[in-house]
């Protein structure tokens, strides 16, 4: 097992090595120039160009980086003074998390509640109502639900603030908005692989030793109908848990959202650099801890043999 | 009790007699397409799909506007019967507009669904039944690709290719299949344990062909559902791109583009968002029972 | 009158939603005398509050409230600032300004000095300036460039403190708009004990600035708030009965409607023009008059095959600037108050004492509405000279951006082309960096930009034109010899009347020639809470507010 | 060429079932199969029948030992050498409900191996094949269209042995090929199984609980204990004359089919723990358990030895230690 | 025989599934009960509904999938097919105990194996965790697992066929059950081990009195175990009887093919078996007259118009053909080579 995991490891700083040779190259591609600007003269450009050392010959600033980022390092964000790329991150890093948190565990707590609710009761009304749900979580993007329920709860009702990340309130209407989308898929899912289960003969059995269906569910359903889940939240969590532009925008949150956009609209490769490094570093570790977690919800999945 | 006597008499069966049948014989897909027509909500959903189809292919000529003429005169009119679903903020025909955003919008639904179920699950179904050092470097160069931010594919498509639909549609190919490979990954995990995949490969079935004929065909149910949950995203993928500045360009618009522009002035003009999000849902909800009935169509085992 | 009352309402209500995060609200309540907070919204974090970083649009209106220059525009007029009086020498070279007695924040005196020591900064091209890319704003002074350049030393560059009060600037030419420049955030003094202590970081903390403006930066939280307290040094503190300003850092225009509206926020940098109708209404909708003029640029330069001969057409030009209708266009694309314009610079630029449109009206403008038999009066010529037919006419690109005015405005041209002269028109949107780049290669047909002045004098848009300037490009490429003449001469002469009227002919000439056209004048409003007073709008360079006299009248109604 | 259809030397398959343990399913198996006989294997559940089985089918590696196949050593095979080796050996699964895929009908399942073996030239060829093998295995061609849940287990099974068939194999691994099934099917299996070996002299592998049913079907008969061979015998001494003490326990609990007879009948029941499959002691397998073990069986393991013509046992007390 | 009170009665049972090709009439119309103390083997043809039968006394099915059409099924003083699923719970499990068919699916395969067991123990018995763990390893070792400490720290993949059913087999009697439901208990097991599972069901019965249904195909376990014998065919109950009337005076045609489908150990090695031809009927339709008829040897013609009804053979004994008719032709049966007409 810790070799197992020692080993995944070494591949994933692999992953995430070739990723940052790859997205260095590629966000050269990108038209435009980060100081190509209408009304700075061309010395100018050319002065900040050498500062940042953009006037080098692409490999030489790839080794630079390389060996910046080998000590920890991502370098000087091109649009702000004197800011490194790392205090940019680590500033805007935990208000995403705080907000990923809380949608990922109202996603978790609301999409595995909905879905087992519609899976208990097949055809009844709970079905229905949670899959409606469901459905307009998946079919209304979140910057309509977003907009929506910031004018109903803060302008109309006026209960929640509108915006801002400053106290327990605030934190209400971007967490439902974030986690809409995901309690919806979850809900599905969670639905489908457990009707799939209650189909079981071991459903049966458990059945036959006198459990109640509130046991049953706990101790049996949930666990076996829980590996697709698994399999979609890997990914989730790294998209939640590293910033959304969209509601990190309407609700005024300084978190890493709004970076994976202006970096790469203000051409701040250093920054979309680190951007891209702090997702995939999240997705990477997540799905390695998919792989491990697949192992420990079904022992017959072995991934390390 | 005087019954006929000759009621007692032995007979001989026929052969014929002795196998007496199931039901009538069909394949896999006509049973499968029996069980949705008799499946009320799926086929609830196909009516709503094909009908939004037809309009999108003949909505934009039903109206008495096109969907680009501008009319600086007649901006952001409330529905009426002149304007049927109202005008924008510059005047054009949002009657029009929405049935040639269904137009996109659907195209790219399709787009999405083919992009996944066939790359997705080609490179998933590999991924999760080789395994080993082949799935090991498949989910992490898929890793990779999913960790590049999507608005890098995009502007470098579009200035490889240009604006409009084509760089679209490039950069879901590239990235849209992702979700859903892990998703097959994960199933062909399980599967590749079942004792008819052994079966098969005893019969010295090629990789290929057990991923194809065999895991595919079981993972349906998930794959479609799983297809019809990620297909909005595509849809406001699209607008999202477009909000950004790529994208299709006007006077061309999509569902989701309308959506946006309305949630601007959804103070003003509530019914330049509600109408989009409409024919969003309806959308969206047809998919999800088209898939739900799909799902249990495809299982021949629910035919018990 | 003090307003403390008129907030305490909310503000306790704000504290107790605040709860643990709320406390720096509430202490700074408690210090602070009266205890009035305003709060506003900032579009964008400011990318520093470095005088010498750079200009970035995001980092005018908080560097606004932290210091104080020379002059300062108030409704559009130029005011002494910590510049009490100035004198200019006859030949509109030599600038010496008289500074007040005012003070840093930390209760040293404002020096001419440190306005010299903020300049050479700005301009030194050693790797520990700050490097912004604004050092060429130092240009208009004498040898200001080359110093920048490497080519001088900083005590040849034309700013000099004679004594602790006074301060001399020698301009590369005489330029009527000079003390409009001063105004410019960049030329704002720097405490050079204090940016040598901290290097490039200088002013990146509350810890590592002193601000002579104002108001002082207190807190700085990255991406999210920024607050600000009275500076009681300030000269004019007597103005200001606002004790706190409290910046949020919020881009999504909704958003700041709705906080607005709920009393979370009272000022808005926008209202969403389907909006402003109901804000006016109010009495909450203040109106800025900008003075950035758009165009939808022709590409007379770079061969585009059968549209070139179209485009380099004037009559072409000519017929299409006809064929739009401006007023319907700038009412859909922005209709916040922007108005169609005709002329290739705002009416209200001032030259000689006098504004623009005052000194040279216009015989026959062309009309803001559209002339479409005109147009096709113009177009028929057009073919018959190029040789064009109709049915085959060749299919065009109009490049935009991301921003809806700009795509709207796109639209509606694609439709005047098509309408007009059965032009079919492709959209291009793209990033703004990608459309630099396009413009730069001539990769358009159309394309829509525009151009907000530095300053408040014709020559901010005339010289632009002209085929030396690094912007030619950006304005369809226009290489004319008269034109280039015009402006060497405009820019060279020191009769400034002769000036003007070489100016008009230039315009009239680009008018003419219709390889810019002009489309409309932006305009704009806020929102501002009844309470608020003395805040101003300046129209020229940015358009963000000035708290330099804010003032909390309390709940007038 | 020998006559040895199968020959099995040493064999050794080992799970790794976590924490560095090894769960030996089949440890140290030697045995031969002759071509054209048929090959009872028998034995405590869990001893590694169906492993063995799986093992020479080549759906597991072997840990350990040789595998010859017509002479052949399959223990290393190309791809093709796979492909060639399937169509010589078959499998038919012990559980007929999860060894036929539910999307696939009868028709299908029964050629693919002709699909992918590329046996038939056209379609019209590849249906009347399977048309011949549904009715050699006592189906009819409507059945071809139907999918397998709509058939009952003991069809399932011959729908199984029917794709076993269909690449004309010499060789079937026949696991627990009737235990789902009722008696009357049973027959009806066991009876097609001695006719398609009469017809086409097939040579099986034939795992089975059943032992009346093993003897019925088998011309000999090998017990295994825990991964290991405890005794070989043609069938008719297996019955007369076991030699090893579990061959005997196994006989004596044999339920016979008439209520006086079964109840009168005296049972060898066994006692004692069976040793565990994860790193068993050494010695006999079967001590803990033997009623006459030796010092000795606990120490040394026996080696097969071949106590009279074509009768092995593994066992201290038979062979004299 | 011994006469004690009746524990479960089951009276002209019908059940039926809905499905998406229409109605499955899975059981027919079955009648019987269960003495206490007593064995009931249930013997027929695979989908002959044994398995439905035994699940509709535990109404394991979920409700909605499945409709009980007539009947009444009484354990002890319950009303099965009334009570709630509530009350339902305090009867599964601890008064009757069920092992399931398919050793290979009924095991949960995420929970570890002392688990499974020792959860009904928890229920039921109240004990603590890791007493109910200790007595789970227990049972372990009585349904003859070695090493029952670590297996039952093992999942249900690690474990062979046999070894799982073996697991059911535990998890059914670990409350010591009023009445144990054995479907099909030792289809997987090796004869030794099924000789010890039988034995250990005799022993609990001897011990406890339980009561034990008893499915299964091996007519050799059923002649070992049984009391009473139902033989079902396509959902009805074609022949019920002692064990001792139905080995040695069966009634039923069927029960004659099966008892001679059986390979005796006497019988030569490789010759053809007895069997059945043909195919059950399919239970989606109403079969008119008798079930067996299209491979009955004693076909007439009423079999095809009219469903016999059970004709009395001896005391507690009936088969349901019109064989017994006293219209009908006589024949002899191939099992005891008598005529075969009713007793009387
Ligand atoms: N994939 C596996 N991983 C780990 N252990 C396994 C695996 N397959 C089988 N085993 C173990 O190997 C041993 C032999 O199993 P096998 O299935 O070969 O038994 P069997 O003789 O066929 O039993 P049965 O008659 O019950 O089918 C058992 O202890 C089982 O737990
Ligand atoms: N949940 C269900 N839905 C539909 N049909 C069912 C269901 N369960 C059982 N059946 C059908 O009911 C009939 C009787 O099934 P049952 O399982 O009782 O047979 P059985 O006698 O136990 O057979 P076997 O000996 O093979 O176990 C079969 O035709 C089966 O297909
Ligand atoms: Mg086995
Ligand atoms: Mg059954």
């Amino acid at each position: 097992m810790v070799k197992y995991i020692v080993k995944k490891i070494c591949v994933a700083f692999l992953t995430i090595f070739i990723l940052v040779s790859v997205v260095f190259l590629m966000i050269r591609l990108l038209p435009g120039d980060p100081f190509n600007d209408v009304k700075v003269p061309k010395a100018t450009q050319e002065k900040m160009r050498s500062y940042y050392g953009l006037d080098k010959p692409l490999h030489e600033q790839y080794l630079t980086y390389m060996n910046n980022l080998l000590h920890g390092n991502m370098g000087y964000s091109l649009r702000t003074q004197n800011r490194t790329v790392n205090e940019i991150i680590v500033k805007a890093f935990p208000y995403s998390l705080d907000l990923g948190i809380r949608a990922l565990i109202f996603a978790v707590v609301a999409g595995l509640g909905l879905g087992i609710l519609a899976a208990l009761k097949h055809n009844k009304f709970w079905d229905h109502f949670s899959m409606t749900i469901a459905v307009i979580g998946i079919s209304v993007p979140s910057f309509i639900i977003g907009s929506l329920i910031q004018y109903v709860f803060a302008v109309k009702l006026k209960i929640l603030p509108v915006a801002l990340w400053e106290t327990e309130a605030s934190t209400i209407l971007p967490t439902f908005a974030l986690g809409l989308g995901s309690v919806a898929s979850v809900a599905r899912i969670m639905r489908t692989s457990m009707l799939e289960i209650s189909n079981e003969d071991y459903i049966k059995t458990a059945k036959a030793k006198g459990l109640s269906n509130f046991e049953i569910t706990r101790k049996h359903k949930l666990r076996n109908s829980l590996l697709p889940i698994v399999t979609v939240l890997g990914p989730m969590v790294a998209v939640l848990l590293t910033g959304t532009f969209v509601i990190e925008n309407i609700f005024a949150i300084p978190g890493l959202g709004k970076h994976y956009v202006n970096s790469i609209q203000t051409l701040d490769y250093p920054l979309i650099l680190g951007m891209t490094l702090v997702y995939s570093v999240f997705l990477i570790v997540m799905q390695l801890f998919v792989d491990i977690v697949y192992g420990l919800v079904d022992p017959r999945i072995k991934l390390y043999q | 009790m005087e019954e006929n006597k000759e009621l007692f008499e032995f007979i001989e069966h026929s052969d014929a007699e002795a196998e007496e049948l199931y039901g009538p014989s069909v394949t896999y897909w006509k049973d499968a397409w029996r069980r949705l027509k008799k499946n009320k909500v799926a086929m609830f959903g196909v009516v709503i799909l094909i009908l939004l189809a037809i309009m999108a292919i003949f909505g934009p000529m039903m109206g008495k506007y096109n969907h680009a003429d501008v009319d600086l005169i007649n901006t952001n009119k409330w529905p009426s019967g002149e304007h049927w679903f109202g005008t924008d903020d510059v005047g054009r025909d949002i009657w029009a507009r929405v049935w040639m955003g269904a137009r996109v919008s659907l195209f790219i639904a399709l787009v999405a669904a083919v992009v996944q179920s066939t790359i997705g699950v080609i490179i998933g179904g590999i991924s999760g039944y080789f395994g080993g050092k082949l799935d090991t470097f498949i989910m992490r160069a898929t890793d990779v690709i999913d960790s590049i931010p999507f608005l890098v594919y995009v502007i470098v498509i579009t200035m490889l290719f240009g604006t409009g639909m084509l760089p679209i549609i490039m950069a879901f190919a590239l990235t849209g299949w992702i979700k859903m490979a892990r998703l097959v990954r994960g199933q062909a995990l399980q599967l590749k344990t079942q004792d008819y995949v052994v079966a098969a490969t005893g019969l010295g079935a090629s990789k290929w062909r057990i991923i194809i004929r065999h895991m595919v065909p079981n993972m349906l149910g998930v794959i479609i559902v799983t297809l019809t949950m990620n297909i909005p995203n595509a849809i406001f993928t699209e607008a999202y791109l477009s909000y950004i500045g790529i994208g299709l360009q006007p006077p061309l618009t999509s569902w989701g583009q309308l959506a946006d522009a309305g949630s601007k002035v959804m103070k003003a003009f509530p019914y330049q968002l509600i109408i989009p999000a409409i024919f969003i849902s309806v959308t969206m909800l047809s998919l999800q029972l088209l898939g739900d009935g799909l799902r249990d169509a495809l299982d021949p085992k629910l035919r018990k | 009158s003090c307003g403390a009352t008129g907030k305490t309402d909310k503000d306790e209500t704000k504290a107790k939603e605040t709860g643990a995060g709320g406390e720096t609200k509430s202490t700074e309540a408690v210090n602070t005398g009266t205890g009035v907070t305003i709060r506003i919204p900032f579009a964008a974090e400011p990318s520093s509050l470095d005088p010498g970083f750079g200009n970035s649009s995001d980092s005018i209106c908080p560097r606004g409230i932290m210091y104080e220059g020379l002059v300062r525009i108030y409704d559009n007029k130029i005011e002494p600032a910590i510049a009490e009086s100035w004198d200019i020498s006859d030949d509109g070279l030599t600038y010496t300004f008289h500074l007040r007695d005012t003070k840093w924040a930390d209760g040293e005196p404002v020096t001419a000095q440190d306005f010299e020591y903020g300049i050479k900064r700005l301009l030194d091209p050693s790797e520990d300036a700050p490097n912004g890319n604004y050092s060429w704003m130092g240009y208009y002074f004498k040898n200001g460039e080359e110093f920048n350049n490497g080519e001088c030393s900083a005590d040849e560059v034309g700013v000099k403190a004679l004594d602790e009060k006074t301060l001399e600037i020698t301009a590369v030419r005489n330029m009527p708009y000079f003390l409009d420049l001063m105004k410019m955030p960049c030329f704002y003094p720097v405490r050079q004990d204090i940016a040598e202590q901290y290097g490039k970081d200088y002013a990146s903390s509350p810890e590592t600035v002193v601000c002579n403006g104002p108001f002082v930066l207190k807190q700085w939280d990255h991406e999210s708030k920024l607050v600000f307290e009275k500076n009681p040094g300030y000269w004019n503190a007597d103005a200001i009965n606002v004790d706190t300003i409290e910046a949020y850092i919020i881009s999504d225009e909704n958003t700041i409607m709705d906080m607005f509206d709920n009393g979370e926020l009272d000022i808005t940098n926008t209202i969403p023009k389907e909006q402003i109708q109901k804000y006016i209404d109010n009495g909450e909708a203040v109106n800025i008059v900008g003075a950035t003029i758009w165009y939808s640029v022709i590409n007379v330069k770079t061969d585009r095959g059968e549209a070139s001969k179209l485009l380099k057409n004037k009559s072409f030009r000519q017929a299409f600037s006809y064929a739009i209708d401006r007023e319907g266009l700038v009412q859909a694309a922005r209709g916040d108050g922007s108005f169609a314009v005709t002329r290739m610079m705002p009416d209200l630029m001032s030259i000689c004492d006098s504004t623009w449109a005052e000194k040279f009206p216009l015989e026959n403008p062309l009309p803001t509405s559209a002339d479409t038999d005109k147009a096709a009066e113009l177009f028929e010529q057009a073919l018959s000279e190029t040789g064009l037919s109709k049915d085959s006419l060749p299919k065009m690109t109009i490049l935009t951006f991301d921003e809806a005015a700009a795509k709207t405005s796109a639209t509606i041209l694609q439709n005047v082309l098509k309408t007009n002269f059965n032009i079919d028109a492709q959209i291009d949107t793209q990033t703004y960096s990608a459309r630099q780049d396009k413009e730069n290669q001539g990769d358009y047909d159309f394309c829509i930009t525009n151009w907000a002045p530095d300053y408040n004098d014709p020559m901010t848009f005339m010289e632009c034109y002209s085929s030396g300037s690094s912007y030619n490009m950006y304005f369809g490429g226009f290489e004319n010899a008269d034109y280039d003449a015009l402006i060497k001469e405009a820019n060279t002469t020191d009769d400034m009347e002769k000036r003007a009227e070489l100016l008009f002919q230039a315009e009239t000439q680009a008018l003419d020639e219709m390889f810019c056209v002009p489309l409309f004048q932006t305009s704009g409003y806020w929102g501002m809470k009844k309470t608020l007073t003395g805040v101003s709008k300046c129209g020229f360079g940015a358009n963000d507010p000035d708290f330099a006299r804010v003032k909390y009248v309390g709940d007038a109604q | 060429m020998s006559e040895n259809m199968v020959e099995v030397k040493n064999l050794k398959k080992y799970f790794n079932v976590g924490k560095g343990k090894e769960l030996k399913a089949v440890d140290g198996v030697s045995l031969f199969i002759r071509k054209g006989e048929t090959l009872g294997l028998v034995g405590e559940s869990g001893c590694g029948k169906s492993t063995l089985g799986k093992t020479i089918m080549k759906f597991y590696e072997p840990t350990e030992g040789q595998i010859l196949f017509q002479d052949k050593d399959i223990t290393k095979l190309s791809r093709k050498g796979y492909l060639n080796f399937t169509k010589e050996a078959q499998m038919i699964f012990q559980d007929p409900y999860a060894s036929l895929d539910s999307r696939m009908t009868a028709g299908s399942i029964i050629s693919e191996g002709m699909d992918i073996h590329k046996i038939c030239s056209s379609k019209s060829e590849r249906q009347e094949r399977v048309y011949e093998l549904l009715n050699l295995v006592g189906l009819n061609k409507e059945h071809a269209n139907r999918f397998a849940h709509e058939f009952s287990g003991g069809q399932r099974q011959r729908i199984g042995i029917a794709r076993a068939l269909a690449l004309n194999p010499a060789f079937i691994v026949c696991d627990e090929p009737i235990s789902a099934l009722d008696v009357s099917i049973q027959a009806q299996v066991i009876n097609l199984l001695l006719k398609l070996q009469g017809e086409l002299n097939l040579t099986y592998l034939f795992i089975a609980h059943d032992l009346s049913v093993v003897k019925h079907i088998s011309d000999r008969v090998a017990v295994m204990y825990l991964g290991a061979i405890m005794e070989v015998s043609d069938s008719h001494n297996f019955y007369m004359n076991p030699l090893h003490p579990y061959t005997e326990a196994l006989l004596s609990a044999i339920p016979i089919p008439n209520p006086d007879v079964t109840r009168a009948k005296k049972r060898i029941l066994l006692e004692g723990d069976v040793p565990s499959p994860v790193n068993p002691k050494p010695g006999c397998k079967f001590a803990s358990r033997c009623k006459m073990a030796k010092p000795s069986c606990f120490e040394k393991a026996p080696e097969l030895k071949e106590v009279e013509p074509g009768h092995f046992v593994a066992c201290h007390l038979v062979t004299g230690e | 025989m011994k006469e004690e009170q009746i524990l479960l009665q089951v009276e002209d049972l019908q059940v039926s599934f809905d499905t998406y090709a229409g109605e499955v009439k899975a059981v027919r119309g079955v009648s019987f009960e269960v003495h206490e103390g007593e064995t009931l083997a249930i013997v027929g043809e695979s989908g002959s509904g044994k398995s439905v039968t035994a699940q509709a006394v535990m109404r394991l099915t979920p409700d909605d999938q499945i409709q009980y059409k007539s009947g009444r099924i009484r354990f002890e003083d319950t009303e099965i097919l009334e009570v709630s699923q509530k009350e339902m719970e305090k009867i599964r499990g601890v008064k009757i105990g069920m092992i399931l068919q398919d050793p290979l699916t009924s095991l949960n395969p995420t929970m570890l194996v002392g688990k499974q067991i020792a959860e009904g123990l928890i229920k039921h018995q109240h004990l603590d965790k890791t007493e109910a763990i200790k007595r789970s390893v227990e049972m372990l070792k009585m349904v003859g697992i070695p090493n029952a400490e670590q297996r039952a720290c093992q999942y249900p993949h690690e474990f062979s066929g046999g070894m799982r059913q073996r697991v059911s087999i535990a998890i059914a009697l670990a409350c010591n059950p009023r009445l144990l439901i054995a479907d099909e208990p030792t289809t997987a097991l090796d004869v030794t081990i099924q000789a010890q599972i039988l034995e250990l069901m005799k022993d609990l019965q001897k011990r406890l009195g339980t009561s034990i249904i008893l499915i299964t195909h091996d007519l050799g376990i059923v002649a070992d175990m049984a009391e009473n014998i139902v033989i079902m065919y396509a959902g009805r109950l074609v022949e019920k009887g002692s064990c001792k009337d139905v080995f040695y005076r069966p009634g039923h045609p069927y029960t004659w093919g099966l008892l001679e489908s059986v390979p005796k150990i006497d019988q030569a090695s490789k010759e053809e078996l007895d069997s059945i031809p043909g195919t059950p009927p399919d239970l989606h339709s109403d079969i008119k007259g008798c079930p067996f008829k299209s491979r009955c040897k004693y076909a007439m013609k009423i079999c095809y118009e009219q469903a016999p009804e059970a004709f009395e053979l001896g005391e507690k004994h009936t088969a349901s053909c019109w064989l017994y008719h006293e219209n009908a032709p006589e024949v002899k049966n191939p099992i005891t080579n008598r005529e075969c007409k009713s007793d009387e």
